[in-house]
């Protein structure tokens, strides 16, 4: 069946029409190949973050500690920073945005699948890009001043201790300047942070736009927006936080890499630039990417925890709208990360108020979602202990966040472990666990078979003691005085033993990650069968079989209600009590049968080249402008643009199948991919 | 295919969900009573000047209030974990979708308790900003990686160690030579930037003479971590004495002497760095000014018991080891430290470290 | 047998498949076309993109430095005329849409072609501006901050002039193929207007915050 | 405008020739206002005046020009949204470092 990748050239102009094989994943426009290979790379990083993590931890057990040399420990925590954040949280989310966008609003792919497909391999290329500082970059040792040539006229650094980890970028994930400026940052490393997180943005900007229209657009008949599950909503106002907050570090990074690259003096204090523009410009993008990176897990725990309460969500409108509340006022608190950097008192006194705000939005939700399980008849599958993991979790984290708020006591807590207390809790205490929720979730919707349960309970267990060993002691270490960012603290503060825990934590949270890979391994293959409905759920993603069939929907859906399929199986009596009407399983049955069985031939949106190719120039030109002074430098500065320039115009003149259908899918064209910068 | 109820296909019941889960709630809420903060010089939460203090005071009452948020919030999660789980027997629940009181209720209280925190905040806050008026300045410079003090007025230029009089208010006046730094004083105060081409203030205030540490906390390069720095409060009497010696200018060593040569050594060496003011008299002065190449003022050196950014010497090394591993290499020590190794062999440390003892 | 589903013609057919019902499901629930949505919510996002070169320049702009800056040296009559050539591009712009959706080919093409002459206008102003400023007067990207920050913003919206003109170069060589521009691209055309006014209505803001106010 | 006024029927060429007309008069004030300022120095006037001009000009391109005043409020909404978060946004960061150097700068 598998139409082979070789076709002659005068025919490079078809659609490619592979639907299994390499070339089908390379070609794919199908939502959910691009959602699973999402969630594939997602995990691959997550794997080296983790192990980022576990040689930090290493490296901090005792004091005066020496497993890595300051080099390498600098760079080690800000590739943490930047994996975890960059290629796991916020591709995992897209994994499951693009899996399920789709199904859940009732449509047979997102609105633009072509564009959906260029922001996955803009994103993959982008991460690559970030990594391949291990064979392009230039290996000069991370120390030291440069003059404006880029020499280094002082400081030093033992030749030795300039190692292979030592070269990957440094100066944290958010790369305060002017450290991580051609002064004090001379090398290659900072610009592939730079150009590769400017790459990742592309790719998250264009996903944002395909989501806001997909959601707006493709709804099945009678999914009004209010009858959308809340992922669906979380899912939207993620597209939104990203669509606003993106441009903006956009133009921050292109600053800062001019000011690496050609010399300008946007940050550089010497030359008149001010390095506190920097902070408020990346804050502007990254407090509303902290809400990036957990509305998604708030979207999958507002599923999880109703189905397996067995009760409707407690208060779906206060929850959606507590949603878009916490993305609207996230723009508004950036400078809370800027409380010790020394803006006016009143600035500082307006943003603290303003942080504090967000906590009535989210304490809504949390409300909302304990008085969900209130009640219930609660089923404890590992997909539902995540769940309540996280609530639980989270709310830790989001009362250290509101002491961070108390303005003065930031000034204490700022850049110590405090904060790293804070948002691990919220990020791996809440995003994580939410995600780790929805891979047990619907992993039998991608897969057709379920995770084995019993390994998922000790794999929750495990990741929750390890975690809370590992995150917890971090506040009182924090308190006692350990700052951040430290390769390491002397033995008379008295941070050893805390230390020591943690370190422990992050072998526990390892060993239940490792768990959690078995099972996923395992279960793959000899996973229990699903069956079509195995939750007993409440959303129409799973009235189509399991896994997926690739047209998604046999016959369009129509939407009567919010949790249709419940209301499909379930009336209820004069109590309030659901009971399973009588052809419910006899629905459930047919539904299986009549999904994979599709009375009529459907359309999918066809596979194209095109994607990767244009995806493929980013990079080029990325290493193009990071080696501009040399030959080859140049040369991919003119191939770059050539192969992104070519594609785009072989994407514009693709055949369509039936030209009626272009307009019909509203199929991405030319221009509205022209116009991302 | 009918589906049956979760618990009866998978053999852990919820039961045993709920106690595991209990315990390790338990475990954490226990653990919290654990912050005994001995031992740990740069604690942030023992304050012992007014302005740590007037933090902690607001600092604390908010903790507790988050406890409180927390035990409620935990509680009901517990609650509902034990009491709604799904048991053999247990019936459907009511299919409720929501209450709009209740709704109000849980907007409303979350909203009181923030607007009670945020009155004393704000106060807080212009509280602490600006300094008092009888406060005596003191300018504090980042450089990658120590901290340099200057005492305007007084003609004072130290480094690492700063020593001001108990009770009494200093004024910092803050930037930096470089990138960013952040001066952190835990027992006095919270933390301010040092921003380079612009200056920043902290207000710093002892209540009882003692030593007082101190860390950078804003990522600074490859030594940040070794970028530390000690307070040493003193009694008033202490203070005028350390004034004057500060003031006074070093003493040529006698000729002949290690010392001697260890001085000449530094004449031949280390100038193009540092400083030694033997008075404006002397053919031995320096003064150095350059911000690239530019190390700790040396003139009394002695006087302090720490050095090269407050991190040396450590538990485990004695004074006179670290002085002399730090002679010897320095970036081996501190990392990218922009004092070069010089290659001097054991009989130069010797002569400097000789000399270096001289400088009190 | 979950896979089987129909791609193109040619692929094996489902044997139960006999009606053909594709479009139910591909529909815009708000009645406005996937890509002009996607269009306007592309633009929109534009703002914070441009917002943050301006402010950017706003900041720097008013500041002094040792070496040029560029409120000194505005050309301000010059600069006017190349901002009327913009604006006037819009009309033609416009007019090219009008053209086509009365059915009249000739006139697209025409007014196609004037939007994008007027836009290299535009462009070629710039370039000789920016040469001015270098040359004349010493002022690099390198010099000062107020000066990095002009030519980044003033440069980033010339980009997206360029990028505007190659798209509408495009369209016109599609015009002039047989049988012109169809229905179909009437959207397109459509899309390529809104960057374009968009792009001229950036320019009328950094026209009068940076130049006109930022010089007085 | 006047005769555009009619929200359901699309302007002819002819509006958008008056449109143009009318922006290009709008953009000579616009210099003549510099000139003047120039000449007598406003004290700080102009710079509103120029803004309320530009603002003007934009909402007659964003109007007329891409046809927002004829599209669905949804659009508008979008746009504005973006437009808006931005002002916000950026005048705020402005603020914080106290220089809105609008008002005659420098
Ligand atoms: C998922 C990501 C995430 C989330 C959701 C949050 C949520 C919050 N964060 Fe956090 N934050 C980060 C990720 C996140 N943060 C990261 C990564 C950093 C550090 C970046 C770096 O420096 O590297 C950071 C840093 C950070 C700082 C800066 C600290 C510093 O560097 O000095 C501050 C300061 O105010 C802060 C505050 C908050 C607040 C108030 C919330 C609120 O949204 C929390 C709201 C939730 C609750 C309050 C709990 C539930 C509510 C109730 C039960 C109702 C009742 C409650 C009350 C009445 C209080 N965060
Ligand atoms: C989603 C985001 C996320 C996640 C999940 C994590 C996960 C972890 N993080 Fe964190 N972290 C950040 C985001 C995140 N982090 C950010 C943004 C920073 C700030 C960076 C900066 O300052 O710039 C930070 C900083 C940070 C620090 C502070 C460094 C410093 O300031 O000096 C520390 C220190 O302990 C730490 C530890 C950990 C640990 C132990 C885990 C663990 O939970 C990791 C667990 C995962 C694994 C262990 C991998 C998978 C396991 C296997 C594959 C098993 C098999 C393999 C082996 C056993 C080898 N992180
Ligand atoms: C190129 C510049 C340079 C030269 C040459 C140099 N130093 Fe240094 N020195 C420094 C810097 C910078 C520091 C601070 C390093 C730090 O703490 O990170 C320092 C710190 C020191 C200290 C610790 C001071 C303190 O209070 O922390 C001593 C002692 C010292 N140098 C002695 C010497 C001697 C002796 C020589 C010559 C033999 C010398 N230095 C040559 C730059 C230099
Ligand atoms: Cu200085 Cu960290
Ligand atoms: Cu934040």
């Amino acid at each position: 069946m598998t139409t082979t990748a070789s076709r002659p050239a005068s025919t490079i102009f078809r659609r490619p029409r592979s639907t299994e094989g390499f070339w089908s994943w390379i070609t794919t426009t199908d939502h959910k190949k691009i959602g699973i290979m999402y969630g594939y790379a997602a995990f691959f990083f997550f794997i080296i973050g983790g192990i980022e993590a576990l040689l930090l931890r290493i490296q901090l057990a005792g004091p005066n500690g020496s497993f890595l040399n300051a080099g390498e420990y600098n760079a080690m925590f800000t590739t943490h920073g930047v994996t975890m954040i960059f290629l796991f949280v916020m591709p995992v989310s897209a994994a499951f945005f693009n899996y399920l966008l789709p199904l859940m609003i009732g449509a047979r792919d997102v609105a633009f699948p072509r564009m959906n497909a260029l922001s996955w391999w803009i994103f993959i290329f982008g991460g690559l890009f970030l990594y391949s500082v291990i064979f392009f970059g230039d290996p000069t040792p991370p120390a030291g001043i440069a003059d404006s040539s880029g020499a280094i006229v002082a400081g030093n650094l033992d030749p030795t201790d300039a190692t292979l980890l030592a070269g990957l970028p440094d100066g944290g994930w958010f790369l305060y300047q002017p450290n991580a400026g051609p002064a004090y940052s001379p090398g290659t490393a900072v610009d592939f942070a730079l150009i590769g997180l400017q790459i990742l943005g592309i790719a998250s900007l264009i996903s944002a736009i395909n989501f806001i229209v997909t959601v707006f657009n493709m709804r099945a008949e009678g999914m009004r927006l209010l009858r959308m599950p809340v992922f669906v909503w979380m899912t939207l106002v993620v597209a939104f936080l990203l669509l606003f907050s993106l441009p903006i570090i956009a133009v921050a990074l292109f600053m800062a890499t001019f000011d690496r690259q050609f010399g300008t003096l946007f940050f550089q204090a010497t030359g008149g630039g001010d390095p506190v523009l920097w902070q408020h410009m990346f804050w502007l993008f990254g407090h509303p990417e902290v809400y990036i990176l957990i509305l998604p897990a708030m979207g999958i725990v507002s599923e999880v925890l109703p189905t397996n309460s067995r009760k409707p969500l407690f208060g779906y409108a206060a929850i959606v709208f507590a949603g878009a509340a916490i993305a609207f006022l996230g723009f508004g608190v950036w400078a809370h990360h800027m409380f010790s950097s020394g803006i006016p008192a009143v600035a500082q006194a307006a943003f603290g108020l303003s942080t504090m705000t967000i906590a009535v939005p989210t304490g809504i939700k949390i409300f909302n979602w304990m008085g969900t399980m209130w009640g219930g008849r609660l089923r404890f599958n590992t997909a539902m202990m995540f769940s309540i993991g996280f609530v639980a979790m989270f709310v830790i984290g989001g009362l250290s966040g509101v002491t961070h708020s108390i303005v003065p006591s930031d000034w204490q807590q700022t850049d110590t472990y405090y904060i790293v207390a804070h948002f691990h809790y919220v990020l791996f205490g809440g995003a994580i666990f939410g995600l780790f929720s929805g891979i047990y979730y619907w992993f039998p919707k991608i897969t057709g078979r379920m995770l084995n349960e019993k390994l998922g309970k000790v794999h929750f267990w495990v990741q929750f003691i390890g975690f809370n060993l590992t995150f917890a002691p971090m506040h009182w270490l924090g308190l006692q005085g350990m700052v951040r960012r430290t390769w390491r603290y002397a033995p008379e503060t008295g941070l050893g033993p805390w230390n020591l825990a943690v370190t422990i934590g992050a072998f526990t949270i390892a060993t239940g990650v490792a768990i959690f890979w078995f099972n996923w391994i395992y279960s793959k293959r000899k996973g229990e069968p699903s069956g079509l409905d195995p939750w007993d759920a409440r959303t129409i993603e799973w009235t189509i079989p399991n896994p997926t069939p690739a047209y998604n929907f046999a016959t369009p859906p129509v939407i009567h209600s919010l949790d249709d399929f419940w209301h499909q199986k379930y009336t209820e009596d004069e109590e309030g009590r659901p009971v399973r009407k009588d052809d419910a399983d006899d629905l459930v049955a047919r539904l299986d049968h009549d999904g994979r069985n599709p009375k009529s031939p459907i359309h999918m949106p066809a596979p194209s080249y095109f994607p990767i190719l244009m995806a493929l120039g980013l990079p080029l030109i990325g290493y193009g402008i990071i080696y501009h002074t040399t030959l080859v430098g140049l040369a991919l500065l003119f191939i770059g643009p050539l192969i992104t320039i070519g594609a785009l115009i072989g994407w514009g003149i693709e055949p369509l199948e039936e030209p009626e259908e272009h307009q019909e899918h509203g199929e991405g064209g030319e221009l509205v991919g022209a116009g991302a910068h | 295919m009918p589906t049956p109820p979760r618990s009866t296909r998978f053999p852990w019941s919820g039961r045993w969900n709920g106690v595991i889960g209990a315990s390790a709630l338990a475990l954490l809420l226990s653990s919290c009573s654990l912050i005994e903060i001995e031992d740990a010089p740069l604690s942030a939460v023992e304050p012992r000047g007014p302005f740590a203090e007037q933090i902690n005071n607001l600092f604390w009452p908010v903790f507790w209030i988050a406890v409180v948020i927390f035990v409620i919030v935990q509680g009901g999660i517990l609650f509902s974990i034990i009491a709604f789980r799904d048991r053999p027997g247990r019936k459907e629940p009511k299919q409720i979708h929501g209450n709009t009181k209740l709704e109000i209720t849980w907007t409303v209280i979350p909203a009181l308790i923030l607007a009670a925190i945020a009155v004393p905040t704000v106060s807080t806050v212009f509280d602490l900003t600006e300094c008092g008026d009888d406060a005596m300045t003191v300018e504090i410079t980042g450089h990658q990686w120590w901290f340099e003090y200057d005492y305007p007025g007084l003609g004072i230029e130290t480094a690492n160690v700063m020593v001001m009089p108990a009770d009494q208010e200093v004024c910092a006046v803050m930037t930096s030579a470089d990138v960013l730094h952040n001066y952190w004083v835990p027992a006095l105060n919270g933390k301010r930037y040092l921003v380079p081409g612009q200056e920043t203030v902290l207000r710093l205030q002892a209540d009882e003479p003692g030593e007082y540490w101190g860390h950078c906390a804003e990522f600074c390069g490859l030594s940040h971590s070794l970028m530390r720095a000690r307070v040493l409060a003193v009694t008033d009497a202490e203070w005028d004495a350390w004034v004057s010696e500060q003031q006074a200018a070093a003493t040529v060593p006698a000729e002949g002497t290690p010392a001697y040569e260890g001085m000449l050594l530094y004449q031949n060496l280390c100038t193009t760095c540092h400083t030694v003011n033997y008075g404006d008299a002397s053919e031995f002065t320096n003064i150095r000014s350059d911000d690239v190449f530019r190390g700790p003022n040396l003139t009394h050196f002695s006087s302090r018991n720490v050095f090269a950014g407050a991190y040396l010497p450590y538990e485990g090394l004695s004074y006179d080891d670290a002085l002399e591993q730090w002679l010897a290499n320095p970036p081996d020590v501190k990392p990218g430290s922009f004092m070069p190794n010089l290659g001097l062999t054991q009989n130069d440390i010797n002569n400097l470290t000789a000399w270096l003892a001289t400088l009190k | 047998m979950a896979d089987t589903f129909e791609i193109e013609e040619g692929a094996e057919v489902p044997e139960h498949a006999e009606v053909h019902d594709s479009h139910h499901l591909v529909h815009e629930s708000t009645g406005i076309d996937n890509r002009k949505l996607g269009m306007w919510v592309f633009l929109s996002s534009e703002f914070l993109f441009f917002g943050a070169f301006i402010s950017n320049y706003l900041l720097y702009g008013g500041r002094d430095f040792d070496s040029v800056v560029p409120r000194d040296i505005y050309d301000i009559p010059f600069t006017s005329i190349s901002s009327f050539v913009l604006l006037m591009s819009s009309l033609t712009m416009v007019l090219a849409h009008h053209a086509l959706s009365t059915g009249d080919q000739n006139g697209t093409k025409t007014w196609l072609m004037a939007t994008a002459l007027l836009g290299s206008v535009f462009l070629g102003g710039q370039v000789f501006e920016f040469t001015e400023f270098i040359v004349e007067y010493d002022m690099t990207l390198t010099s000062n901050p107020a000066a990095s920050a002009f030519y980044m913003l003033t440069g980033f919206h010339g980009t997206h002039v360029a990028l505007g003109i190659v798209m509408l170069l495009s369209l016109f060589g599609i015009a002039r193929r047989e049988g012109g521009l169809s229905e179909k691209h009437g959207m397109n055309l459509e899309l390529v207007g809104l960057y374009w006014h968009f792009v001229d209505i950036i320019w009328i803001v950094i026209f009068t915050l940076v130049y006109l106010i930022g010089a007085a | 405008m006047s005769d555009t006024a009619h929200a359901t029927s699309h302007p002819s060429t002819k509006d958008y020739v008056r449109i143009a007309i009318f922006l290009a008069v709008l953009t000579a004030i616009e210099v003549a206002l510099f000139y003047l300022n120039e000449a007598v120095g406003m004290e700080g006037w102009d710079a509103p005046l120029l803004i309320g001009l530009s603002t003007i000009k934009f909402v007659v391109v964003v109007g007329w020009f891409m046809h927002l005043r004829f599209e669905d409020s949804f659009l508008a909404r979008f746009f504005g949204a973006g437009f808006v978060l931005a002002m916000a946004l950026y005048g705020i960061v402005l603020a914080v470092f106290g220089a809105i150097v609008l008002f005659g700068g420098g």
